[in-house]
Protein backbone atom coordinates (compact mmCIF):
# COMPACT_ATOMS: atom_id res chain seq x y z
CA UNK A 1 0.00 0.00 0.00
CA UNK A 2 1.18 3.85 -0.58
CA UNK A 3 0.08 6.86 0.78
CA UNK A 4 1.61 10.07 -0.26
CA UNK A 5 0.66 13.91 -0.07
CA UNK A 6 2.76 15.43 -2.69
CA UNK A 7 3.90 18.66 -4.54
CA UNK A 8 5.02 17.17 -7.19
CA UNK A 9 3.52 15.30 -10.68
CA UNK A 10 3.40 11.22 -10.24
CA UNK A 11 3.86 8.89 -13.06
CA UNK A 12 1.25 6.85 -13.96
CA UNK A 13 2.90 4.11 -15.56
CA UNK A 14 5.43 3.70 -12.56
CA UNK A 15 2.49 3.98 -10.17
CA UNK A 16 0.23 1.59 -12.32
CA UNK A 17 3.54 -0.97 -12.58
CA UNK A 18 4.39 -1.05 -8.98
CA UNK A 19 1.23 -2.08 -8.59
CA UNK A 20 1.10 -5.49 -10.51
CA UNK A 21 4.87 -6.14 -11.95
CA UNK A 22 6.01 -8.21 -8.98
CA UNK A 23 2.74 -9.78 -8.46
CA UNK A 24 1.53 -12.36 -11.16
CA UNK A 25 -1.89 -13.35 -9.37
CA UNK A 26 -2.93 -9.19 -10.12
CA UNK A 27 -5.57 -9.45 -12.74
CA UNK A 28 -6.90 -6.18 -12.93
CA UNK A 29 -5.35 -2.44 -12.26
CA UNK A 30 -8.22 0.26 -11.94
CA UNK A 31 -7.17 3.59 -12.03
CA UNK A 32 -8.44 7.32 -11.32
CA UNK A 33 -7.47 9.99 -12.12
CA UNK A 34 -8.63 13.35 -11.41
CA UNK A 35 -7.52 16.61 -13.12
CA UNK A 36 -7.99 20.38 -12.43
CA UNK A 37 -11.21 21.37 -14.72
CA UNK A 38 -11.51 24.43 -16.44
CA UNK A 39 -14.55 25.83 -14.28
CA UNK A 40 -14.16 29.06 -15.82
CA UNK A 41 -15.11 28.03 -19.51
CA UNK A 42 -12.47 30.20 -20.26
CA UNK A 43 -12.72 33.23 -18.82
CA UNK A 44 -9.25 33.90 -17.84
CA UNK A 45 -6.75 31.76 -16.30
CA UNK A 46 -7.88 29.69 -12.98
CA UNK A 47 -5.42 28.31 -10.54
CA UNK A 48 -6.45 26.13 -8.02
CA UNK A 49 -4.51 25.94 -4.65
CA UNK A 50 -4.79 22.93 -2.65
CA UNK A 51 -4.41 23.26 1.53
CA UNK A 52 -4.19 20.05 3.66
CA UNK A 53 -3.88 18.91 7.14
CA UNK A 54 -0.75 17.20 7.56
CA UNK A 55 -0.79 14.05 9.80
CA UNK A 56 -4.28 13.76 9.64
CA UNK A 57 -4.28 13.47 5.44
CA UNK A 58 -2.35 10.44 5.62
CA UNK A 59 -3.78 8.79 8.87
CA UNK A 60 -7.15 9.49 6.63
CA UNK A 61 -6.39 8.01 3.61
CA UNK A 62 -4.50 5.14 5.48
CA UNK A 63 -7.61 4.24 6.78
CA UNK A 64 -9.71 4.80 3.24
CA UNK A 65 -7.28 2.18 2.23
CA UNK A 66 -7.93 -0.17 4.75
CA UNK A 67 -11.67 0.12 4.70
CA UNK A 68 -11.79 -1.16 1.15
CA UNK A 69 -9.13 -3.96 1.80
CA UNK A 70 -12.01 -5.23 4.79
CA UNK A 71 -14.80 -5.24 2.04
CA UNK A 72 -13.09 -6.33 -1.23
CA UNK A 73 -10.31 -7.77 -2.27
CA UNK A 74 -7.59 -5.72 -3.12
CA UNK A 75 -4.05 -6.82 -3.63
CA UNK A 76 -2.87 -3.47 -3.37
CA UNK A 77 -3.36 0.00 -3.98
CA UNK A 78 -1.73 2.90 -4.12
CA UNK A 79 -3.61 6.85 -3.51
CA UNK A 80 -1.07 9.80 -4.52
CA UNK A 81 -2.74 13.71 -3.58
CA UNK A 82 -0.72 16.72 -4.86
CA UNK A 83 -1.17 19.57 -2.78
CA UNK A 84 -0.04 23.75 -3.52
CA UNK A 85 -0.43 25.03 -6.83
CA UNK A 86 -2.04 23.37 -9.92
CA UNK A 87 -3.19 24.32 -13.13
CA UNK A 88 -6.00 23.37 -15.22
CA UNK A 89 -5.69 19.86 -17.07
CA UNK A 90 -2.92 18.63 -14.30
CA UNK A 91 -3.62 15.89 -12.28
CA UNK A 92 -4.56 16.45 -8.69
CA UNK A 93 -5.12 12.67 -7.57
CA UNK A 94 -4.68 9.08 -8.50
CA UNK A 95 -6.03 6.45 -6.87
CA UNK A 96 -5.34 2.81 -7.99
CA UNK A 97 -6.13 -0.79 -6.79
CA UNK A 98 -5.05 -4.32 -7.94
CA UNK A 99 -6.67 -7.29 -8.06
CA UNK A 100 -7.33 -10.60 -8.84
CA UNK A 101 -10.90 -9.75 -10.63
CA UNK A 102 -11.78 -6.27 -12.00
CA UNK A 103 -15.42 -6.13 -10.41
CA UNK A 104 -13.46 -5.68 -6.88
CA UNK A 105 -10.82 -3.49 -8.61
CA UNK A 106 -13.53 -1.06 -9.78
CA UNK A 107 -15.79 -1.10 -6.74
CA UNK A 108 -12.94 -0.75 -4.38
CA UNK A 109 -11.07 2.19 -6.25
CA UNK A 110 -14.46 4.05 -6.28
CA UNK A 111 -15.10 3.37 -2.75
CA UNK A 112 -11.78 4.99 -2.12
CA UNK A 113 -12.37 8.15 -4.36
CA UNK A 114 -16.07 8.60 -2.57
CA UNK A 115 -14.51 8.61 0.88
CA UNK A 116 -11.04 10.55 0.03
CA UNK A 117 -13.68 13.21 -1.55
CA UNK A 118 -15.60 13.26 2.15
CA UNK A 119 -13.63 12.60 4.83
CA UNK A 120 -9.65 13.05 3.70
CA UNK A 121 -8.86 16.81 5.03
CA UNK A 122 -8.35 18.79 1.63
CA UNK A 123 -9.56 22.20 0.76
CA UNK A 124 -9.22 23.73 -2.66
CA UNK A 125 -9.24 27.26 -3.12
CA UNK A 126 -9.76 29.16 -6.79
CA UNK A 127 -7.76 32.51 -7.97
CA UNK A 128 -9.49 33.12 -11.23
CA UNK A 129 -8.97 37.22 -12.45
CA UNK A 130 -12.05 37.59 -10.37
CA UNK A 131 -10.26 36.67 -6.90
CA UNK A 132 -9.60 33.95 -4.92
CA UNK A 133 -12.10 31.79 -3.31
CA UNK A 134 -12.85 28.27 -1.21
CA UNK A 135 -14.63 25.79 -3.70
CA UNK A 136 -17.74 24.75 -1.90
CA UNK A 137 -18.35 21.19 -0.59
CA UNK A 138 -20.90 19.02 -2.72
CA UNK A 139 -24.17 17.45 -1.54
CA UNK A 140 -23.41 14.93 -4.60
CA UNK A 141 -20.19 13.59 -2.33
CA UNK A 142 -21.54 13.54 0.21
CA UNK A 143 -24.41 11.14 -1.57
CA UNK A 144 -21.86 9.32 -3.34
CA UNK A 145 -20.30 8.51 0.07
CA UNK A 146 -22.94 7.49 2.03
CA UNK A 147 -24.33 4.91 -0.84
CA UNK A 148 -21.37 2.50 0.80
CA UNK A 149 -23.29 2.83 4.01
CA UNK A 150 -20.74 4.69 6.23
CA UNK A 151 -22.45 8.54 7.25
CA UNK A 152 -20.07 9.68 4.46
CA UNK A 153 -19.04 13.45 6.37
CA UNK B 1 -6.77 21.24 30.60
CA UNK B 2 -4.35 22.34 27.84
CA UNK B 3 -5.00 21.70 24.46
CA UNK B 4 -3.92 22.36 20.76
CA UNK B 5 -6.62 23.72 18.41
CA UNK B 6 -6.43 23.73 14.39
CA UNK B 7 -7.97 25.72 12.04
CA UNK B 8 -8.19 24.96 8.30
CA UNK B 9 -9.00 26.34 5.12
CA UNK B 10 -11.39 29.13 5.39
CA UNK B 11 -11.90 28.75 8.89
CA UNK B 12 -7.88 29.62 9.27
CA UNK B 13 -8.65 32.82 7.14
CA UNK B 14 -12.08 34.29 9.05
CA UNK B 15 -10.40 33.45 12.53
CA UNK B 16 -6.84 34.91 11.35
CA UNK B 17 -5.01 32.42 13.04
CA UNK B 18 -3.88 28.79 12.49
CA UNK B 19 -3.68 27.32 15.74
CA UNK B 20 -3.66 28.43 19.27
CA UNK B 21 -2.59 26.40 22.71
CA UNK B 22 -5.13 27.34 25.19
CA UNK B 23 -5.65 26.86 28.63
CA UNK B 24 -8.84 25.53 29.36
CA UNK B 25 -11.34 26.92 32.03
CA UNK B 26 -11.85 23.86 34.58
CA UNK B 27 -15.63 23.52 33.50
CA UNK B 28 -14.95 22.33 30.26
CA UNK B 29 -14.61 19.01 29.66
CA UNK B 30 -16.00 17.62 26.37
CA UNK B 31 -16.39 18.87 22.69
CA UNK B 32 -20.02 20.88 23.31
CA UNK B 33 -17.75 22.41 25.78
CA UNK B 34 -14.91 23.67 24.04
CA UNK B 35 -17.37 25.07 20.96
CA UNK B 36 -19.74 26.95 23.51
CA UNK B 37 -16.18 28.18 24.70
CA UNK B 38 -15.12 29.26 21.84
CA UNK B 39 -18.10 30.88 20.55
CA UNK B 40 -18.75 32.85 23.46
CA UNK B 41 -15.90 34.63 21.81
CA UNK B 42 -18.74 36.06 20.25
CA UNK B 43 -17.99 37.66 16.28
CA UNK B 44 -16.87 35.26 13.79
CA UNK B 45 -16.55 32.65 16.34
CA UNK B 46 -19.99 32.87 17.21
CA UNK B 47 -21.28 33.11 13.75
CA UNK B 48 -19.46 30.23 12.13
CA UNK B 49 -19.43 27.91 14.87
CA UNK B 50 -23.58 28.48 15.61
CA UNK B 51 -25.67 25.69 15.04
CA UNK B 52 -26.42 24.67 11.63
CA UNK B 53 -23.18 26.03 10.11
CA UNK B 54 -21.55 23.03 8.38
CA UNK B 55 -18.04 22.55 9.49
CA UNK B 56 -15.97 19.24 10.55
CA UNK B 57 -14.10 18.45 13.50
CA UNK B 58 -11.42 16.15 14.32
CA UNK B 59 -9.44 15.10 17.58
CA UNK B 60 -6.24 13.67 17.30
CA UNK B 61 -6.55 13.50 13.81
CA UNK B 62 -9.98 11.53 13.63
CA UNK B 63 -12.87 12.89 12.15
CA UNK B 64 -15.80 13.31 15.16
CA UNK B 65 -19.14 12.72 14.20
CA UNK B 66 -20.26 13.52 17.71
CA UNK B 67 -19.61 14.47 21.09
CA UNK B 68 -16.67 13.75 22.97
CA UNK B 69 -14.27 13.99 26.27
CA UNK B 70 -11.83 15.77 25.87
CA UNK B 71 -8.00 14.70 27.27
CA UNK B 72 -4.98 16.60 28.56
CA UNK B 73 -3.13 17.68 25.39
CA UNK B 74 -5.38 16.86 22.25
CA UNK B 75 -5.12 18.43 19.15
CA UNK B 76 -8.20 19.40 17.71
CA UNK B 77 -8.76 20.60 14.78
CA UNK B 78 -11.96 22.55 13.01
CA UNK B 79 -12.52 22.96 9.67
CA UNK B 80 -14.45 22.92 6.30
CA UNK B 81 -16.34 20.39 4.86
CA UNK B 82 -13.63 19.05 2.68
CA UNK B 83 -13.20 19.49 -1.05
CA UNK B 84 -9.99 17.30 -2.42
CA UNK B 85 -10.05 14.77 -4.65
CA UNK C 1 -12.37 7.89 -29.60
CA UNK C 2 -9.51 5.34 -30.40
CA UNK C 3 -9.68 1.48 -30.76
CA UNK C 4 -7.21 -0.49 -31.63
CA UNK C 5 -6.07 -4.12 -31.66
CA UNK C 6 -2.68 -4.72 -32.06
CA UNK C 7 0.13 -7.13 -30.54
CA UNK C 8 2.47 -4.34 -29.33
CA UNK C 9 2.61 -3.51 -25.80
CA UNK C 10 1.26 0.53 -25.27
CA UNK C 11 2.10 3.29 -23.20
CA UNK C 12 -0.67 3.86 -20.67
CA UNK C 13 0.83 7.70 -19.44
CA UNK C 14 0.66 8.48 -22.97
CA UNK C 15 -3.05 7.05 -23.56
CA UNK C 16 -4.24 8.78 -20.45
CA UNK C 17 -2.33 11.57 -21.32
CA UNK C 18 -4.54 12.14 -25.00
CA UNK C 19 -7.92 11.61 -23.79
CA UNK C 20 -7.69 14.68 -20.95
CA UNK C 21 -4.44 16.79 -22.01
CA UNK C 22 -6.28 19.05 -24.63
CA UNK C 23 -9.62 18.88 -23.18
CA UNK C 24 -9.72 21.32 -19.82
CA UNK C 25 -13.12 20.31 -19.63
CA UNK C 26 -12.02 16.42 -18.47
CA UNK C 27 -12.30 16.19 -14.52
CA UNK C 28 -12.17 12.20 -14.68
CA UNK C 29 -10.38 9.31 -16.27
CA UNK C 30 -10.68 6.11 -15.41
CA UNK C 31 -8.68 3.56 -16.90
CA UNK C 32 -9.00 -0.28 -16.64
CA UNK C 33 -5.71 -2.43 -16.91
CA UNK C 34 -6.42 -6.41 -17.78
CA UNK C 35 -3.22 -8.39 -16.92
CA UNK C 36 -2.50 -12.07 -17.86
CA UNK C 37 -2.94 -14.06 -14.47
CA UNK C 38 -0.05 -16.64 -13.20
CA UNK C 39 -2.89 -19.47 -13.59
CA UNK C 40 -0.91 -22.04 -12.79
CA UNK C 41 0.29 -20.77 -9.10
CA UNK C 42 4.06 -21.40 -10.11
CA UNK C 43 3.46 -24.27 -11.59
CA UNK C 44 5.93 -24.02 -14.96
CA UNK C 45 5.30 -20.71 -17.19
CA UNK C 46 2.55 -20.12 -18.97
CA UNK C 47 1.41 -18.16 -22.11
CA UNK C 48 -1.23 -17.02 -23.18
CA UNK C 49 -2.13 -16.59 -27.09
CA UNK C 50 -4.96 -14.27 -27.86
CA UNK C 51 -6.66 -14.99 -31.49
CA UNK C 52 -9.25 -12.36 -32.41
CA UNK C 53 -12.18 -11.84 -35.58
CA UNK C 54 -9.69 -9.41 -37.41
CA UNK C 55 -12.62 -6.44 -38.65
CA UNK C 56 -15.56 -7.49 -36.27
CA UNK C 57 -13.28 -6.81 -33.05
CA UNK C 58 -13.08 -3.28 -34.24
CA UNK C 59 -16.67 -2.99 -35.34
CA UNK C 60 -17.84 -4.46 -31.92
CA UNK C 61 -15.56 -2.58 -29.86
CA UNK C 62 -16.86 0.76 -31.41
CA UNK C 63 -19.92 -0.32 -30.84
CA UNK C 64 -19.57 -0.64 -26.97
CA UNK C 65 -18.17 2.80 -26.82
CA UNK C 66 -20.48 3.85 -28.62
CA UNK C 67 -23.77 2.12 -26.14
CA UNK C 68 -21.05 3.81 -23.15
CA UNK C 69 -21.84 6.89 -24.88
CA UNK C 70 -25.58 6.75 -25.60
CA UNK C 71 -26.00 6.48 -21.17
CA UNK C 72 -23.33 8.64 -19.80
CA UNK C 73 -20.86 11.61 -20.22
CA UNK C 74 -18.26 10.37 -21.73
CA UNK C 75 -16.03 13.09 -23.65
CA UNK C 76 -13.46 10.56 -25.16
CA UNK C 77 -12.56 6.72 -24.70
CA UNK C 78 -9.71 4.55 -25.54
CA UNK C 79 -9.94 0.88 -26.22
CA UNK C 80 -6.52 -1.20 -26.99
CA UNK C 81 -6.76 -4.94 -26.77
CA UNK C 82 -3.35 -6.79 -27.44
CA UNK C 83 -3.57 -10.25 -29.29
CA UNK C 84 -0.79 -12.64 -30.12
CA UNK C 85 1.18 -14.30 -27.52
CA UNK C 86 1.58 -12.73 -23.70
CA UNK C 87 3.42 -13.86 -20.78
CA UNK C 88 2.25 -13.47 -17.15
CA UNK C 89 2.46 -9.85 -15.72
CA UNK C 90 1.83 -8.31 -19.70
CA UNK C 91 -1.19 -6.12 -19.97
CA UNK C 92 -3.85 -7.80 -22.37
CA UNK C 93 -6.30 -4.78 -22.12
CA UNK C 94 -7.02 -1.39 -21.86
CA UNK C 95 -9.55 0.69 -21.28
CA UNK C 96 -10.07 4.41 -20.32
CA UNK C 97 -12.56 6.53 -20.31
CA UNK C 98 -12.83 10.79 -20.07
CA UNK C 99 -15.68 12.27 -18.51
CA UNK C 100 -16.32 15.42 -16.29
CA UNK C 101 -17.10 13.79 -13.24
CA UNK C 102 -15.79 10.66 -11.70
CA UNK C 103 -19.28 9.09 -11.68
CA UNK C 104 -19.80 8.65 -15.14
CA UNK C 105 -16.23 7.64 -16.09
CA UNK C 106 -16.22 4.46 -13.57
CA UNK C 107 -19.79 3.56 -14.06
CA UNK C 108 -18.95 3.56 -18.69
CA UNK C 109 -15.42 1.98 -18.13
CA UNK C 110 -16.96 -0.78 -16.42
CA UNK C 111 -19.95 -1.36 -18.98
CA UNK C 112 -17.36 -0.78 -21.48
CA UNK C 113 -15.20 -3.84 -20.02
CA UNK C 114 -18.42 -6.33 -19.31
CA UNK C 115 -19.37 -5.80 -22.80
CA UNK C 116 -16.43 -6.62 -24.12
CA UNK C 117 -15.60 -9.73 -22.22
CA UNK C 118 -18.80 -10.90 -23.39
CA UNK C 119 -19.67 -9.68 -27.21
CA UNK C 120 -16.32 -8.72 -28.60
CA UNK C 121 -14.45 -11.45 -30.30
CA UNK C 122 -11.51 -12.85 -28.53
CA UNK C 123 -10.50 -15.97 -27.70
CA UNK C 124 -7.80 -17.17 -25.41
CA UNK C 125 -5.58 -20.14 -25.40
CA UNK C 126 -3.54 -21.09 -22.81
CA UNK C 127 -0.05 -22.98 -23.13
CA UNK C 128 1.57 -24.89 -20.43
CA UNK C 129 3.80 -27.81 -19.78
CA UNK C 130 1.03 -30.15 -19.66
CA UNK C 131 -0.19 -29.04 -23.11
CA UNK C 132 -2.43 -26.24 -24.76
CA UNK C 133 -6.15 -25.55 -24.33
CA UNK C 134 -8.84 -23.10 -25.11
CA UNK C 135 -10.05 -21.00 -21.54
CA UNK C 136 -13.61 -21.68 -21.30
CA UNK C 137 -16.20 -18.56 -21.14
CA UNK C 138 -17.03 -17.44 -17.69
CA UNK C 139 -20.85 -17.48 -16.39
CA UNK C 140 -19.53 -14.72 -14.45
CA UNK C 141 -18.91 -12.45 -16.97
CA UNK C 142 -22.25 -13.30 -18.71
CA UNK C 143 -23.52 -12.22 -15.45
CA UNK C 144 -22.12 -9.16 -15.16
CA UNK C 145 -23.39 -7.61 -18.69
CA UNK C 146 -26.39 -8.73 -18.07
CA UNK C 147 -27.02 -6.44 -15.14
CA UNK C 148 -26.54 -3.75 -17.78
CA UNK C 149 -29.93 -4.90 -19.44
CA UNK C 150 -28.45 -5.82 -22.58
CA UNK C 151 -28.32 -9.80 -23.30
CA UNK C 152 -24.47 -9.91 -22.45
CA UNK C 153 -24.16 -13.03 -25.28
CA UNK D 1 -26.86 -18.76 -52.41
CA UNK D 2 -23.18 -18.17 -52.32
CA UNK D 3 -22.22 -17.33 -48.51
CA UNK D 4 -18.81 -17.36 -46.72
CA UNK D 5 -18.60 -19.02 -43.36
CA UNK D 6 -15.55 -18.39 -40.91
CA UNK D 7 -14.41 -20.06 -38.11
CA UNK D 8 -12.38 -18.92 -35.34
CA UNK D 9 -10.93 -20.66 -31.61
CA UNK D 10 -11.50 -24.12 -30.99
CA UNK D 11 -14.10 -24.23 -33.71
CA UNK D 12 -12.14 -23.67 -35.98
CA UNK D 13 -9.46 -26.00 -34.53
CA UNK D 14 -12.09 -28.87 -34.01
CA UNK D 15 -13.70 -28.03 -37.80
CA UNK D 16 -10.19 -27.68 -39.06
CA UNK D 17 -10.81 -24.94 -41.59
CA UNK D 18 -11.12 -21.79 -40.98
CA UNK D 19 -13.39 -20.69 -43.78
CA UNK D 20 -15.60 -22.20 -46.60
CA UNK D 21 -17.15 -20.18 -49.31
CA UNK D 22 -19.94 -22.99 -49.86
CA UNK D 23 -22.51 -22.63 -52.57
CA UNK D 24 -25.93 -23.07 -50.22
CA UNK D 25 -28.80 -25.36 -52.03
CA UNK D 26 -31.98 -23.69 -53.02
CA UNK D 27 -33.18 -24.49 -49.46
CA UNK D 28 -31.56 -22.92 -47.38
CA UNK D 29 -32.61 -19.33 -46.46
CA UNK D 30 -31.88 -18.20 -43.31
CA UNK D 31 -29.19 -18.72 -40.36
CA UNK D 32 -31.59 -21.93 -38.82
CA UNK D 33 -31.30 -23.06 -42.40
CA UNK D 34 -27.79 -23.20 -42.68
CA UNK D 35 -27.14 -24.36 -39.09
CA UNK D 36 -29.32 -27.43 -40.02
CA UNK D 37 -27.28 -28.07 -43.19
CA UNK D 38 -23.82 -28.02 -41.47
CA UNK D 39 -25.27 -30.33 -38.86
CA UNK D 40 -25.99 -33.14 -41.75
CA UNK D 41 -22.26 -33.15 -42.39
CA UNK D 42 -22.51 -35.28 -39.07
CA UNK D 43 -19.55 -35.77 -36.87
CA UNK D 44 -17.86 -32.62 -35.71
CA UNK D 45 -20.82 -30.70 -37.33
CA UNK D 46 -23.44 -32.12 -35.79
CA UNK D 47 -21.80 -32.82 -32.26
CA UNK D 48 -20.07 -28.86 -31.68
CA UNK D 49 -23.44 -27.44 -33.41
CA UNK D 50 -26.15 -29.76 -31.60
CA UNK D 51 -28.77 -27.96 -29.60
CA UNK D 52 -27.80 -26.63 -26.38
CA UNK D 53 -23.94 -26.76 -27.28
CA UNK D 54 -22.29 -23.19 -26.87
CA UNK D 55 -21.61 -21.30 -29.86
CA UNK D 56 -22.18 -17.86 -31.17
CA UNK D 57 -23.06 -16.25 -34.87
CA UNK D 58 -22.68 -13.34 -36.13
CA UNK D 59 -23.61 -12.22 -39.59
CA UNK D 60 -21.55 -9.58 -41.58
CA UNK D 61 -19.91 -8.66 -38.24
CA UNK D 62 -22.69 -8.27 -36.10
CA UNK D 63 -23.58 -10.81 -33.10
CA UNK D 64 -26.92 -12.68 -34.13
CA UNK D 65 -29.40 -13.62 -30.78
CA UNK D 66 -31.78 -15.24 -33.04
CA UNK D 67 -32.92 -16.37 -36.75
CA UNK D 68 -32.44 -14.68 -39.56
CA UNK D 69 -32.96 -14.48 -42.91
CA UNK D 70 -29.47 -14.91 -45.35
CA UNK D 71 -28.61 -12.84 -48.37
CA UNK D 72 -25.50 -13.46 -51.02
CA UNK D 73 -22.08 -12.86 -49.72
CA UNK D 74 -23.37 -12.89 -46.20
CA UNK D 75 -20.24 -12.89 -44.00
CA UNK D 76 -20.99 -15.92 -41.58
CA UNK D 77 -18.72 -16.68 -38.16
CA UNK D 78 -19.56 -19.40 -36.18
CA UNK D 79 -17.16 -19.33 -32.79
CA UNK D 80 -17.49 -20.08 -29.23
CA UNK D 81 -18.26 -17.61 -26.64
CA UNK D 82 -15.70 -15.14 -26.49
CA UNK D 83 -13.09 -15.10 -23.58
CA UNK D 84 -10.75 -11.50 -24.05
CA UNK D 85 -10.25 -8.82 -22.25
Amino acid sequence: MKIAVQSEAFDLNAEVAALHQANPKVGAVVSFLGLVRDINEGQGVSTLSLEHYPGMTEKALAQIVEDARQRWEVLDATVIHRVGALQPTEPIVLVAVASGHRGDAFVACEFIMDYLKTRAPFWKKEATAEGEHWVDARESDDRAAARWGGSGK
Amino acid sequence: MNVRLLYFARLREVFATGQETPELPPGIQTLADLLDWLRQRGGVWAEELAAGRAYRVAINQDLIEQDAVLHENDEIALFPPVTGG
